[in-house]
């Protein structure tokens, strides 16, 4: 029988080793997996590199594994200059890669769905271009973006079954469903168990089969 | 003549009235996102949000929070009746693929040809934030500019070239600013509208590029 | 108000020009919107290039079209060498270009999402590839595909309200959200009409903002 | 000795018997499809069709056909538990982006080197039929053959090279005929399983690649 459901947050870290990937799902407060967070936290991995829309605020689960040292790159789409990571930044302790929001999202659908490159003109004209390959196409300068994948996703649900299928609610599904499918192991929580069957098959979002584990964190 | 400046809120209504029924509409994070507040809810006008909100509404009552619902800017709002969700991919999808009819951001400069700084104010600058803008200005079908007409020490942001890093090139179609309605047009900017008060001399003494 | 509902079928194909590229949905009997095929024999447009996953089967609307001579040219995956379809390619009165199934998807996905090309290894390694770019990514011989974008698709929908938001049913779901979004004028057929607000947000697959028109047609 | 080769269904039984729990599994059309048949109901095995349908379920009864739930070769099917739907993008996404556990097809041919020819016996045929075979063929975590040994006129398919045109490259793990089980190794073709009363010498006479 599959069973997704991990029964403990040591569980569902086993094996994030230090150098991984993580991909860090949520946007502002919303679909955030903070409990998962604090759990890698507690599981030790180091020298990690997160990936996520933004270097965090003040408090936020991010800002504490930055605090702790155990972030070496951070791949997102801002940093706002007085946070922790913009400081880090400008000490030159933290690498950042600074990527366009829409970019980084294609980037890590490509990395799920086996396309090894594409042509996008977000950026093509401005700094982010600079010194990397361009290409026009139906006359439009656009740059070759590569595949962003995960060793590891950190996902945060609303349903999820012992399949692994899962539901988001409203705008908590944001990054969640493509960072699923971009990474090697995916660690999901869900607010809420279901038997499976008792998802619509028509309403299930992330199919269980980008998924690994999955712990119930009420919330 | 004396004249008043439009204040943040004016610029927003000035904009929105040029916002027709049906438009998919993406409101960047400042003055921008004022600009649902002056769309009549009976004017259906969908408003598209980059974390994967279609049909963003007004904000909620504080006594009707839903928690799991923000927009861009990331402050609470509702979904309206025909709303729906999609991931951030799907969500750029929509904003880079040219199905949004309206793009409205905020910039620091924009220049006669159309190109749009709204990013960094210097190359040198050690973090940028990028977040969503440089998508959503390639992919739009039109993308429409608000913003102060000069900025706090009164150097002009209509400019003859952008001093700013670009967010992209030769897309903004339109600039609303405290002053004026301004179209951008291959002979460069155009004047369509002003406050009362304001003459052409007026708005060009605070405007670098030349104004037809 | 916003509706995209059409009384007519006439209303519905209003304007299908001579040329167009035609992006028609569906995958074996499943999704095929044949009504809105009958509908474009009857419009009358002609010199028209075809997009679909097969060449059609005897009695396909398809094949009535082909028959009718008004199709140019046909994009598919395969086609039948005894069909109408392949007698026709044989005689040389139609041009075929084959795709693998899965990049046809994908190249009608980047039509939507604005993506201007991709690198897949999928048919590298192949006579498709022939006098074709490829370049290495990752020690992978991969083939530089481009955008597939349609004039018209044609869609088969099980639900839809008048902001155009649309379910499937089962496996009827298949091309149609992807050429809902690869075309400029997307014309829906829904079995069934919901009020707005009736389709759960979180359960809509394809967003309103796909889709142009939208013609009830009973089951 | 006597040997009697396995029938179509005897080729797919034994494929089915090495199909862990748990595994996504896409069986091609023809001798591939049989292979669900023979996975018992309670090893949780998900088969992913092409046209969306994950958790592709046995054949239902003629009095409760679903008209709108088929699999890729056209048939009908039903929805396992569990099971649930994404679009053709996505499907093959799921294909190409390296997530199937294991993918089956039917071959015209395969060689010592894993390369699979599955879609035109020669160059100048004048149709194709792709369909999804190259998808899938790069990119399942295992590709395994399952076919006759030979054709009709006796003549091998498990070749030093193959001579039809090819599906793609070095993709090919294992092979499954109606004689034999072979692993795809570095060295070529290795023999793991015969059929009753088959030796090593018969299986090699019928066979152009060197077996190991």
């Amino acid at each position: 029988m599959i069973d997704k459901f991990v029964r403990t947050m040591a569980d569902a870290m086993t094996g994030v080793a230090d150098g991984s990937t993580i991909l860090l799902g949520g946007f502002g407060d919303v679909g955030i997996p903070t409990p998962l967070l604090d759990g890698l936290i507690e599981q030790g991995a180091r020298n990690l590199t997160i990936v996520a829309v933004a270097g965090g605020r003040d408090g936020s689960a991010i800002e504490r594994l930055l605090s702790l040292g155990r972030v070496r790159r951070l791949i997102c789409s801002f940093v706002r200059p007085a946070s922790l990571a913009g400081r880090l930044f400008q000490r030159g302790e933290l690498d950042v890669e600074i990527v366009p929001q829409g970019t980084m999202a294609e980037r890590m659908r490509a990395a799920g769905a086996g396309i090894t490159g594409f042509y996008t003109p977000t950026g093509a004209d401005t700094l982010l271009a600079e010194g990397r390959e361009t290409r026009e196409i139906g006359g439009k300068l656009c740059l070759l973006e590569y595949p962003l994948p995960g060793d590891v996703a950190l996902i945060e649900a609303w349903q999820a079954d012992r399949w692994g299928n899962l539901t988001y609610r409203d705008s908590a599904r944001n990054f969640n469903p493509v960072m699923a499918m971009a990474a090697k192991l995916t660690i999901v929580m869900t607010r809420n168990v279901a038997a499976l069957g008792e998802l619509a098959p028509e309403t299930i979002v992330t199919p269980g089969i980008f998924v690994n584990r999955v712990l119930h964190v009420p919330l | 003549m004396a004249f008043t400046p439009l204040d943040r809120n004016g610029i927003a209504a000035r904009c929105a009235q040029d916002i027709p029924e049906g438009w998919l509409v993406n409101l960047g994070i400042g003055i921008p996102t004022l600009v649902a507040d002056f769309v009549p809810p009976d004017r259906e006008v969908i408003f598209h949000a980059e974390n994967g909100v279609i049909g963003v509404g007004p904000a909620p009552a504080t006594d009707a929070v839903n928690p799991f619902l923000i927009n861009a800017s990331t402050t609470h709002v509702t979904l309206r009746t025909g709303g729906s969700y999609v991931h951030h991919a799907d969500s750029f999808a929509i904003a880079r693929g040219g199905h949004l009819d309206l793009c409205v951001l905020g910039a620091f400069e924009v220049a006669e040809n159309g190109d749009i700084a709204n990013w960094a104010r210097s190359a040198d600058e050690p973090v940028k934030q990028v977040g969503g803008a440089m998508d959503l200005a390639i992919g739009a079908q039109r993308l429409w500019v608000v913003m102060e007409h000069t900025t706090k020490d009164s150097e002009p942001r209509l400019r003859r070239r952008c001093t700013y890093p670009l967010t992209a090139k030769g897309v903004v179609k339109r600039v609303y600013t405290n002053l004026a309605v301004l179209d951008v047009t291959p002979d460069g900017f155009v004047v369509r509208d002003m406050i009362p008060g304001m003459t052409l001399e007026a708005l060009q003494a605070r405007t670098e590029a030349k104004l037809a």
